[in-house]
C-alpha cells in the first residue's frame, strides 16, 4: 500500500501571496465565491459570522492617527501538510490528497461535526447553517459551477486550492501526454487578483513560478510555529523605499 | 461468637435507651425484611394527582421542547442555534459534557463505594445508578443533535461504507462514541445486576403487568447459593471494571477538546481535571435527586437519612476542594508559560463581556461549598443541600460554557473573534433534555425499586454494636 | 428415575445458626452436599453454613470477552486504515498512541457485556440442585431444599423442627421466568 | 420549479437549458438566425463540455475584456481576457459578478406600459407595440432627449447619429462614476495643459514614486484593473535593478488605494490642489521648471491648511526630486471641489515638470475622447425638461433618479416630461419613474464594443457580444432605436460591423481582408487593438494659470463629507448578492451603509459603533450606523456610495442610505460637482443597529 501511495505523489500544489502587492481589494474573494458556487447568506447571518468565505480578506490597522496603516492579509485554507483539521474528523470527510497533496474536503461524506473547523487555526473553514445554496431563487441558480458540488446543509466548506481546475488542467495534459506546464492551472482567485499577488503552481517543481517566488527572503507561513506546513507561502511586504 | 460481642442492634427488638441515638442511622434502625419489602414495594405503588400532573406536564415538555425543537432543529438547520464562526460548539456540547459529567456519580457512588466498602452508600446506589443511566441517555442524544446531518449520524458507526472505508479510528470523536457506547452498557449492566434480588421481591409480591414484568426480568431468581456467587462474581468484576470506563470516558470527552489545536484547550491536565469535574457535578446532583426523592418518595425518609447527605456532602467538599486544585493547576501553567493567544484568553475569561459567567463558576464551585460544607449541621439540612448541589451544578455547567464556546470565540486569530450567544432553540432543547431526564427518573421511581433492599438488609446484618467499657461503639463485620 | 420430593425447610432471618446446624443434621442423616441447595434473601457466604464453594464460569466467559474485544480492537485500529488507506494530519496509518484507547475501550466493552451474558445465560440454565421455591425466601428467610428418602421422613421432621424450621413437603417451583 | 433542485432535476435542467438555447436561437427574434453558428457549434450540444466566449465587462466603463465560459448554455463564470490591454486577463469584484446581473430574478422580463409612475402596476405590451411607440416619439424631433449612462460606447454612437438625424440635441452621458472620477474636470484640465480634452493615463508600471492626490486608482476611478495591475508593476522590484516604487497619498480619509501607500496624508478636503501647487514651488526650488508660476504660493500657509507640515512637503519634494520617474496622479476627491479645475491643473503640471510625457513611467493622452458629459450638461437637460421643452425622454445604460444628487431636481423635472422611455434591463429607480419599459438585453446577452478606455495604453475596440441567448423577452436598444428606420442600418449587427469596418485597414491584433472574417476575429479575440502600445504624448503647453485653490476648514460643529464609490459602482451593483457580501476592504461591513468617524471624534459625541447617526447637510439628510474608522480626518465623515436604493428589486431595496441625498447641485468650474465641498452636521439618533461586518471588532480594535 504504501509503495502505492508513493507511486501517485507527483506533485505539490502551492500558493504563494505577495503582501507587497496586495491591495485587499477582495476581488479574490468574489472570484471565489463565483466559482466554487458559494452561497451567500444575507445580511442577518452574515453580521452574526455565519459568511461563508473560502477565503477572506483579514484587515488589521497598525500605528495611531494619523500614521493608521491598514494590513491586508488574504487568508484560505492553507492546505497543510499536517492539517489539524484532518485527524479529529470521525468519518474521514476532512483528508489530506496523495494526488495533489493538498487537503480535500468530501462533503458527501460529512455528517456536520465542526470538529474540524474548530481545530482549523486560520478559521478558514465554513459551515451551511443553512440550506443556503437550495435557497437561491430561480434562475440565479443558472451559473452554478457544474464542476462544483452545491452543498446542502450540515456540510462543512473549505478552499480547494479550486481542485476541480488542478484536474481539468492534469486531464488536458494527460490527453495530450505531457506534464502540466506552469501556469496552466490557476484557482478562481489567482486569476482574478488584478495585482497578480497569488501565485500557484506545484511546489515540487524548483523551477515553477510559485518555487521560485516561495524561495524569497521574504516568505513566511501563518502560524508557522503551530508546525502545520501550510501550503500557502507569504511574502512579507516590503516596507522601505527601494527595499 | 464471642459472648461480650452479642448483636445488640441487629435484634428486632427496640433497642436500650443507650443505643436511642444510634438509630438515627439507618444500619443501626434495622426492619424486619418482610417491612422493608413492604416500604419499598409501597413507593413504589404509590401515585399522587401531583405525581401524574407532573409526569403530564414532562412528557408535554419533552415533546414539545425537546423532540418538537429537535424536529425543527432537523428541518432547518443548525443555524437556528446561536452558533457561529468561530464558536462552532455551543450549548449542544456543553449541556453534552455536562450530562455525561453527572452520569458519573453512579458509578462512583455505586463502583468506588462498593470497592472501598463504605457502608453509607446501601440505601442510595441504586438512585445513583439511575442517574447515570438516565444522564448519559440525555447526554447520548447532544452529538446527535449537534450533528448538522444527524439522518447520517450511523457514519460514524464502526462498520465499512460501500468503498470499505471504515470510520476515523484516530478522532476523538470515535473514541467518545466507543467510550460512552462502552459506558452506557455497562452502567446499564451494573444498575440491572444487583437489582435482580430486589426484582425477584418484587415479582413475588405483584400481580398483573408488574408481575410479568418483573418475572421477565428477574430471570428466575431464586436466591440459591449460585446466584448469589455468580452475582457476587459479576458485581464484583463490574465494580473494578467500571472504575476505569468511567475515567475514561470523561478523560476521552477531555480529549475532544485537549486534541485540538486551540489555545486554552491543548492541556494535558485536562483528563483528570474533567474527571474531578464530573465527580464534583456527578455527586452533587446525587444529593440533589436524594433530598427530592427523600421529600417526594414515600418511606424514603427511613431509607434516607441526614447521615447520608452528610457523608456525600462531605465528598463535595472533597471534589470541590481537587477541583479547585485543578483548575488552579490549568489556569497557572496556563497562563505563566502560554502563549499570548491563551493568555489573552485567560484575560478575556475574567474581563470580557461574559466574565460574569466566570466568576459565578468560581463562587459556586469553591466559595459556596467551602463556606458552607465544612459544617456539620448544615451538611445535614437537606434544603441548604439541595440549594448549595444545585449551585455547584449550574457552576460546573458554567466551567464547561467558559471552556466550550468562550475559549472558542477567542483564538489565534482576532479578525475571527466572535461572541457566542445561545438562542432560543438551544436553550429549549436543553431545558427538554433536563425534562427528559426527569421524565425518566419519575416513571422508574415507580418502576423499580428505589433502594436495593438486600444490600440494605445485608448491611443491617453486618452492623452490630460493640461494648466498649462503659460505651457502645458501632462495628461493621465482613459477612461476604 | 422415580420423582424425588423435595423438601423445603425455612428458617427465619436470624437463625442463620440454626441453618448451619440444620445442614449439619441433614449431612449427618447421609444427605450429600449435593442434594442440599440454601436458598436466602440475603446473601450468606458458603463458610457461613460449611457448605461447599459454589462454581461460577462468569470470570471465564468475561476473559473470553475481553480477549474478543481486544482482538476486534486490533482490527479496527490496525486492519481497518489498510482497507482503504487515508493520510489524515501527517499521521501514519496505523497509529500506536492512539490504538491504546480504542484497545481499552474495546477490551472493556467486551469483558462487561460478556459478563452479563455469563450471568444471562448461567441463570436461564436449568440448575442440578433440588429446585423450589418460597415467596417468604425474599422476605428474608433461609430455605434449605433437599431431596430425602422418604424413610428419613420423621427424623427430619424432629430435628428441623426442633431447630425452628418450618417445613414444607413437595415444594414446586412455580413458573419464575419466562418458560 | 421549486427552489430547491435535486441532481436528478438539476441534469434535467441543464438538459432544456440546452434544447432551449437551439429553440430560441432559430424562433424568438429573426436576427438571432444570423448568428446561429455560434449557438450550432458542435461543443455547443456537447454535454459536459465549457464553451468560452471574449466579451467585455459591462458592469463599468472601463470596458475589460472578459471570457465567460459558458457550459449548456449557461453563462456560468467570468474571468479576464489574458490578451486584452485593459486587464491582461484579470477582473475586480464587480465583473467577476457580472452573472448575477444576467440571471437576477428581478430583471424585467419584457416590454410594459407603467399605469402610472411611481407605482408597480406595469401592463406587459407587445413588442410590436412598443417599436410604433418609440417610431412615433423619436418623430418628436428636437423635442426628444437621451440620457445615457458611460457604457456601452455603440449606443452612445449610435444615439449620437440618431438625436443627429432627427434633429434632437446631442444625448447626454453621465453616470455617478464619472462623478467620482472627476472626469470632466480631468478632460478640461488636459486640454488646458495638454490642449487636447482627453482623459489622462498613467504608466504606473514605470514610475517609481507615484503621489495620488485623491485618487481611488486601485477601486474605481477610470480603470481600476488596469491601474492595479500598473500598480503590481510599480510595486515590484526586479533583479535587472528596477526599485520598489513609492507610494504618497494625499486624501483625508485612507482608502483603499491610501491604504497600500507608503506614506498617508490625511489632507483637509479641498487643498490637494493648494497642496500641489505647494510642493511645485518646492520642485521649482529644487531646479523643476514649472510650467506655471507658484512663486506666489505660500508653502507655510498651504501646508497649514492642508494639514501637514512644511517638513512633510519638503521630504515629499525631496522624494519626488530624486525620482526619476515621479508621477502626480489627480484622483476624483481632488476634483470635486470648487477649485478642482485649478487642482487638476497644478497636478497635471507636476507630471509635466517631471518631463516624464509620452514616456514609460509617465503620462499618456488616452485616445478615450470626453465623450461624457459635464453634469452641467445634465443641468442643461434638467433645464430644458422642466420647462416642458422635452417630450420625450429616452434612458439607457443609467439610472439618475438614484445617482445624481436629488438637489439637482431631475426627479421633479421628469413630471414634466411628457414620456419617458426606460431602456433599463431592472426595475431601478428611474425606471419607476418612466411609463415605458423596453429592456435592453443585460451586457452578457448583448451586441456592442466599448471603445472609450481610460485605462488602456492603446486605442481598443472591446467588442461585446452574446454569450448566452437572451433570457427574457427583452430586446436591445439599438435594435428598438433602429426600427425607426432613421438610419441607413439594418440592425445592431450591422451597425457595428459598420462603425469597426474602418479598423480591418489598420493593422492590429486581428486582420482579416473582409468584414465578416475580421467580424468573426473581432469577435473571437475581444475586440481590436494595436500589437504595440501606443498612445498619444501630450504635448506642453504654454504658461497655465496658476490659481490656488482656495481650502476652507470645517466650521465648528460641522464636518467634511467624503462619498466614495464601492464594489457597488454607481449603485447597480447593489442587486447583485455576492456584491452585497463581498466585504468591503476597509470595513467589512457587507450589505449596509455606514458613516465612518474618527474614533476620536466619535467619542467627543459619545458614538459608539452601531449607533445610528443622522447626517444632515444643506440639501439632505440620511442615518446610517457608525463604523469608528480609525484612519479618516477628525473633521471629516465619510459615507460610501451605492447603496439606499428605493427600487432595483430584492438585494438592494430599502437596505442603507444613498448618500446623495447629501450632495447640493453645486458646480465647479469645470462642470463637475463640487460634493467635495458638502458640510455635514451629526446628529445622534439614540438608536442602534449592528453593522453587519466580517471582522471581529473586540478582536481588531479591542472595543467589546
Amino acid at each position: 500500500m504504501a509503495e502505492q501511495i508513493k507511486e501517485q505523489v507527483n506533485e505539490r500544489w502551492g500558493m504563494v501571496i505577495d503582501m507587497n502587492l496586495c491591495t485587499g481589494c477582495n476581488a479574490c474573494v468574489t472570484a471565489c465565491a463565483m466559482e466554487n458556487n458559494i452561497p451567500w447568506v444575507g445580511e442577518d447571518d452574515a453580521g452574526y459570522g455565519r459568511g461563508i468565505y473560502w477565503m477572506r480578506i483579514q484587515r488589521y490597522w497598525e500605528g495611531e492617527y494619523p500614521e493608521t496603516t491598514p494590513s491586508y492579509q488574504p487568508v484560505m485554507c492553507q492546505q497543510c501538510g499536517h492539517a489539524p483539521c484532518e485527524p479529529v474528523c470521525p468519518v474521514f470527510a476532512t483528508v489530506h490528497s496523495e494526488e495533489e497533496q493538498i487537503n480535500l474536503q468530501v462533503y458527501n461524506r460529512c455528517i456536520g461535526t465542526r470538529y474540524c473547523a474548530n481545530n482549523c487555526p486560520y478559521f478558514a473553514r465554513s459551515f451551511n447553517w443553512f440550506d443556503y445554496s437550495y435557497q437561491i431563487p430561480e434562475p440565479l441558480n443558472y451559473y452554478l459551477n457544474p464542476n462544483v458540488t452545491v452543498r446542502r446543509r450540515g456540510v462543512m466548506e473549505k478552499c480547494t486550492f479550486c481542485v476541480q481546475r488542478i484536474h481539468a488542467g492534469q486531464e488536458q495534459a494527460k490527453a495530450q501526454g505531457r506534464a502540466v506546464r506552469d501556469g496552466e492551472v490557476v484557482p478562481a482567485c489567482a486569476q482574478a487578483c488584478p495585482a497578480d499577488a497569488i501565485i500557484f503552481g506545484d511546489l515540487s517543481d524548483p523551477n515553477s513560478r510559485v518555487s521560485q517566488a516561495a524561495r524569497s527572503q521574504r516568505s513566511y507561513t501563518l502560524l508557522e510555529a503551530l508546525g502545520t506546513e501550510p501550503k500557502v507561502i507569504y511574502l512579507k511586504g516590503e516596507g522601505t523605499y527601494g527595499g | 461468637m464471642a459472648a461480650e460481642v452479642k448483636p445488640i442492634a441487629n435484634t428486632l427488638h427496640t433497642p436500650s435507651e443507650e443505643h436511642e441515638e444510634l438509630r438515627e442511622q439507618l444500619m443501626f434502625d434495622p426492619r424486619p425484611r418482610e417491612e422493608l419489602n413492604r416500604m419499598v414495594l409501597d413507593s413504589m405503588t404509590h401515585t399522587t394527582p401531583r405525581y401524574w400532573t407532573a409526569v403530564g406536564v414532562l412528557t408535554v415538555l419533552v415533546l414539545t421542547l425537546l423532540l418538537g425543537m429537535w424536529g425543527y432543529l432537523i428541518f432547518t438547520g443548525i443555524g437556528i442555534s446561536g452558533e457561529r464562526r468561530p464558536n462552532y460548539w455551543g450549548i449542544f456540547i456543553v449541556t453534552f459534557v455536562f450530562w455525561i459529567g453527572i452520569s458519573h456519580a453512579g458509578t462512583f457512588v455505586s463502583a468506588i463505594l462498593r470497592v472501598f466498602k463504605a457502608e453509607f452508600r446501601r440505601p442510595f446506589t441504586r438512585a445513583a445508578e439511575l442517574m447515570t443511566t438516565f444522564g448519559l441517555a440525555a447526554g447520548a442524544l447532544w452529538p446527535l443533535i449537534h450533528l448538522g446531518r444527524v439522518w447520517v449520524f450511523y457514519w460514524m458507526i464502526p462498520y465499512p461504507n460501500a468503498r470499505w472505508l471504515w470510520p476515523n479510528f484516530r478522532s476523538p470523536l470515535v473514541w467518545d462514541l466507543l467510550a460512552i457506547t462502552t459506558y452506557l452498557l455497562s452502567s446499564t449492566i451494573y444498575l440491572f445486576l444487583p437489582l435482580l434480588p430486589d426484582l425477584a421481591m418484587a415479582r413475588d409480591r405483584t400481580t398483573g403487568w408488574r408481575h410479568a414484568i418483573y418475572r421477565a426480568l428477574a430471570l428466575g431468581w431464586r436466591g440459591t447459593e449460585a446466584e448469589w456467587a455468580r452475582l457476587r462474581k459479576a458485581i464484583s468484576i463490574f465494580a473494578f471494571a467500571i472504575i476505569p470506563v468511567m475515567f475514561s470516558v470523561h478523560t476521552i470527552v477531555s480529549w475532544d477538546f485537549a486534541m485540538g489545536m486551540v489555545g486554552g484547550w491543548n492541556s494535558t491536565i485536562f483528563g483528570p481535571y474533567f474527571i474531578i469535574g464530573a465527580i464534583l457535578s456527578g455527586v452533587s446532583a446525587v444529593i440533589t435527586i436524594l433530598v427530592v426523592l427523600r421529600a417526594t418518595l414515600k418511606n424514603m425518609t427511613y431509607f434516607i437519612r441526614p447521615e447520608h447527605i452528610d457523608a456525600l456532602g462531605k465528598l463535595v467538599l472533597v471534589f470541590s476542594m481537587a477541583w479547585a486544585y485543578f483548575f488552579f493547576n490549568d489556569y497557572l501553567v496556563q497562563w505563566y508559560g502560554g502563549h499570548d493567544v491563551v493568555r489573552a484568553l485567560l484575560s478575556f475569561h475574567a474581563s470580557g463581556p461574559d466574565a460574569w459567567i466566570w466568576y459565578c463558576m468560581l463562587l459556586f464551585n469553591i466559595v459556596i461549598p467551602w463556606l458552607t460544607l465544612w459544617n456539620k449541621k448544615l451538611r445535614r439540612t437537606p434544603w441548604v443541600m439541595l440549594v448549595v448541589t444545585l449551585l455547584i451544578n449550574v457552576g460546573m455547567y458554567f466551567e464547561r460554557y467558559t471552556i466550550i464556546p468562550l475559549t472558542l470565540g477567542h483564538q489565534r486569530m482576532p479578525f475571527d473573534w466572535g461572541e457566542y450567544s445561545p438562542r432560543f432553540p438551544e436553550i429549549s432543547l436543553a431545558l427538554g433534555s433536563l425534562c427528559l431526564f426527569m421524565l425518566l427518573y419519575l416513571l422508574a421511581s415507580r418502576l423499580i425499586p428505589m433502594v436495593p433492599v438486600w444490600e440494605v438488609r445485608e448491611g443491617q446484618e453486618a452492623h452490630l454494636v460493640r461494648k466498649v467499657g462503659k460505651t457502645v461503639v458501632p462495628t461493621v463485620s465482613e459477612l461476604d | 428415575m422415580a420423582r424425588r420430593i423435595i423438601h423445603l425447610a425455612l428458617f427465619k432471618e436470624d437463625q442463620v445458626d440454626e441453618t448451619a446446624e440444620a445442614l449439619e443434621a441433614l449431612r449427618g442423616m447421609g444427605i450429600v452436599d449435593r442434594d442440599i441447595s440454601v436458598i436466602s434473601g440475603t446473601p450468606f457466604s458458603e463458610k457461613m453454613l460449611g457448605r461447599p464453594m459454589t462454581w461460577t464460569r462468569v470470570p471465564i466467559i468475561a476473559i473470553a470477552g475481553a480477549v474478543v474485544g481486544f482482538l476486534v480492537a486490533a482490527f479496527l485500529n490496525f486492519g481497518t486504515p489498510l482497507l482503504y488507506p487515508i493520510r489524515v494530519g501527517g499521521m501514519a496509518l496505523q497509529t500506536i498512541p492512539t490504538s491504546f484507547v480504542i484497545f481499552f475501550e474495546l477490551t472493556m466493552l467486551g469483558l462487561l457485556i460478556s459478563t452479563f451474558i455469563g450471568v444471562f445465560v448461567e441463570s436461564i440454565s436449568p440448575s442440578y440442585g433440588p429446585a423450589g421455591y418460597d415467596p417468604r425466601i425474599s422476605d428474608g428467610q433461609i430455605g434449605v431444599l433437599f431431596w430425602a428418602p422418604p424413610e428419613l421422613d420423621p427424623k427430619l421432621h424432629e430435628t428441623l423442627t426442633g431447630l425452628g424450621a418450618e417445613i414444607i413437603h413437595g415444594t414446586e417451583t412455580k413458573k419464575l421466568w419466562l418458560f | 420549479m421549486s427552489d430547491t433542485i435535486s441532481r436528478r432535476n438539476f441534469l434535467k435542467l441543464t438538459g432544456l437549458g440546452a434544447a432551449g438555447a437551439a429553440l430560441t436561437g432559430c424562433g424568438k427574434a429573426a436576427r438571432y438566425v444570423t448568428r446561429r453558428p455560434y449557438y450550432d457549434m458542435p461543443e455547443y450540444g456537447a454535454l459536459g463540455e465549457s464553451t468560452y466566449f471574449a466579451t467585455t465587462c459591462g458592469e463599468c466603463p472601463a470596458g475589460c475584456g472578459l471570457i465567460m465560459r459558458t457550459f449548456e448554455g449557461r453563462a456560468i463564470k467570468a474571468e479576464g481576457n489574458p490578451q486584452h490591454p485593459v486587464n491582461m486577463g484579470k477582473l475586480c469584484s464587480r465583473g467577476l459578478v457580472g452573472v448575477q446581473g444576467l440571471y437576477n430574478p428581478d430583471r424585467i422580463k419584457g416590454p410594459g406600459r407603467r399605469a402610472q409612475r411611481g407605482h408597480d402596476q406595469v401592463t406587459a405590451l407587445d413588442w410590436n407595440a412598443a417599436l410604433d411607440v418609440v417610431k412615433q416619439a423619436l418623430g418628436g424631433g428636437q423635442k426628444v432627449a437621451f440620457f445615457l449612462g458611460l457604457s456601452p460606447d455603440h449606443i452612445a454612437d449610435l444615439t449620437a447619429e440618431l438625436a443627429q438625424a432627427i434633429g434632437a440635441p446631442a444625448p447626454v452621458r453621465y453616470g455617478a462614476l464619472g462623478m467620482f472620477d472627476g472626469r470632466a474636470g480631468l478632460a478640461e484640465a488636459c486640454r488646458q495643459v495638454f490642449g487636447e480634452a482627453r482623459l489622462p493615463y498613467f504608466d504606473l508600471a514605470g514610475a517609481d514614486l507615484v503621489i495620488s492626490f485623491g485618487a481611488n486608482f486601485l477601486e474605481t476611478w477610470l480603470s481600476p484593473v488596469a491601474y492595479t495591475r500598473g500598480y503590481s508593476q510599480f510595486r515590484r522590484s526586479a533583479a535587472t535593478g528596477k526599485r520598489r516604487g513609492y507610494f504618497i497619498s494625499l486624501e483625508a480619509r485612507r482608502s483603499l488605494t491610501s491604504g497600500v501607500a507608503d506614506e498617508w496624508y490625511p489632507v483637509a478636503p479641498g487643498s490637494e490642489g493648494l497642496a500641489a501647487l505647494a510642493l511645485g514651488r518646492l520642485l521649482a526650488e529644487r531646479g523643476w521648471a514649472l510650467p506655471l508660476d507658484a512663486s506666489a504660493v505660500d508653502v507655510d500657509a498651504a501646508a497649514q491648511a492642508a494639514g501637514m507640515t512644511r517638513a512633510q512637503l519638503e521630504h515629499l519634494a525631496d522624494l519626488a526630486s530624486q525620482a526619476a520617474h515621479p508621477l502626480f496622479i489627480p484622483g476624483g476627491n481632488a476634483l470635486a471641489h470648487a477649485g478642482g479645475l485649478a487642482a487638476a491643473r497644478s497636478i497635471l503640471a507636476l507630471n509635466l515638470a517631471a518631463g516624464a510625457l509620452g514616456q514609460p513611467g509617465g503620462l499618456y493622452l488616452s485616445p478615450a475622447a470626453a465623450d461624457s458629459s459635464s453634469l452641467r450638461d445634465v443641468q442643461a437637460l434638467v433645464d430644458r425638461m422642466r420647462t416642458g421643452q422635452v417630450e420625450t425622454l429616452f434612458i439607457h445604460g443609467v439610472n439618475p433618479v438614484f445617482e445624481l444628487p436629488p438637489a439637482l431636481g431631475f426627479t421633479e423635472a421628469l413630471s414634466n416630461v411628457k414620456q419617458v422611455i426606460s431602456f433599463a434591463s431592472f426595475p431601478d429607480e428611474t425606471a419607476l419613474q418612466s411609463d415605458y419599459l423596453l429592456p435592453d438585453h443585460t451586457p452578457l446577452e448583448s451586441w456592442g464594443y466599448q471603445r472609450t478606455l481610460a485605462g488602456a495604453d492603446r486605442p481598443v475596440y472591446s467588442a461585446q457580444q452574446p454569450v448566452v441567448v437572451p433570457l427574457y423577452d427583452t430586446r436591445s436598444s439599438a435594435d428598438v432605436l433602429l426600427s425607426a428606420g432613421l438610419l441607413p442600418y439594418s440592425d445592431e449587427v450591422d451597425f457595428i460591423q459598420k462603425k469597426i469596418a474602418p479598423l480591418i485597414t489598420q493593422g492590429g491584433n486581428v486582420q482579416a481582408t473582409e468584414i465578416a472574417t475580421f467580424w468573426a476575429r473581432f469577435l473571437q479575440s475581444g475586440g481590436w487593438w494595436p500589437v504595440q502600445a501606443a498612445l498619444a504624448a501630450p504635448s506642453a503647453p504654454a504658461g497655465l494659470e496658476a490659481a490656488a485653490p482656495q481650502a476652507a476648514a470645517a466650521p465648528e460643529g460641522q464636518f467634511h463629507l467624503v462619498t466614495y464609490p464601492t464594489q457597488m459602482g454607481d449603485g447597480r451593483g447593489a442587486n447583485r448578492p455576492w456584491l452585497q457580501e463581498t466585504p468591503n476592504p476597509s470595513t467589512t461591513v457587507v450589505w449596509n451603509t455606514w458613516v465612518e468617524i474618527n474614533p476620536a471624534t466619535a467619542d467627543a459625541l459619545g458614538l459608539k459603533n452601531d449607533d445610528i447617526v443622522k447626517v444632515k447637510s444643506s440639501a439632505g439628510e440620511v442615518e446610517a450606523a457608525v463604523y469608528r474608522f480609525p484612519a479618516i480626518r477628525p473633521d471629516t465623515v465619510a459615507i460610501p456610495f451605492g447603496q439606499g436604493h428605493t427600487a432595483l428589486g430584492r438585494w438592494a431595496e430599502g437596505r442603507g442610505a444613498n448618500p446623495a441625498l447629501l450632495l447640493a447641485p453645486a458646480l465647479n468650474e469645470a462642470g463637475d460637482l463640487a460634493f467635495g465641498d458638502t458640510l455635514v452636521t451629526l446628529t445622534p439618533t439614540g438608536r442602534r443597529r449592528p453593522l453587519a461586518k466580517l471582522e471581529s471588532t473586540a478582536g481588531v480594535y479591542g472595543e467589546h
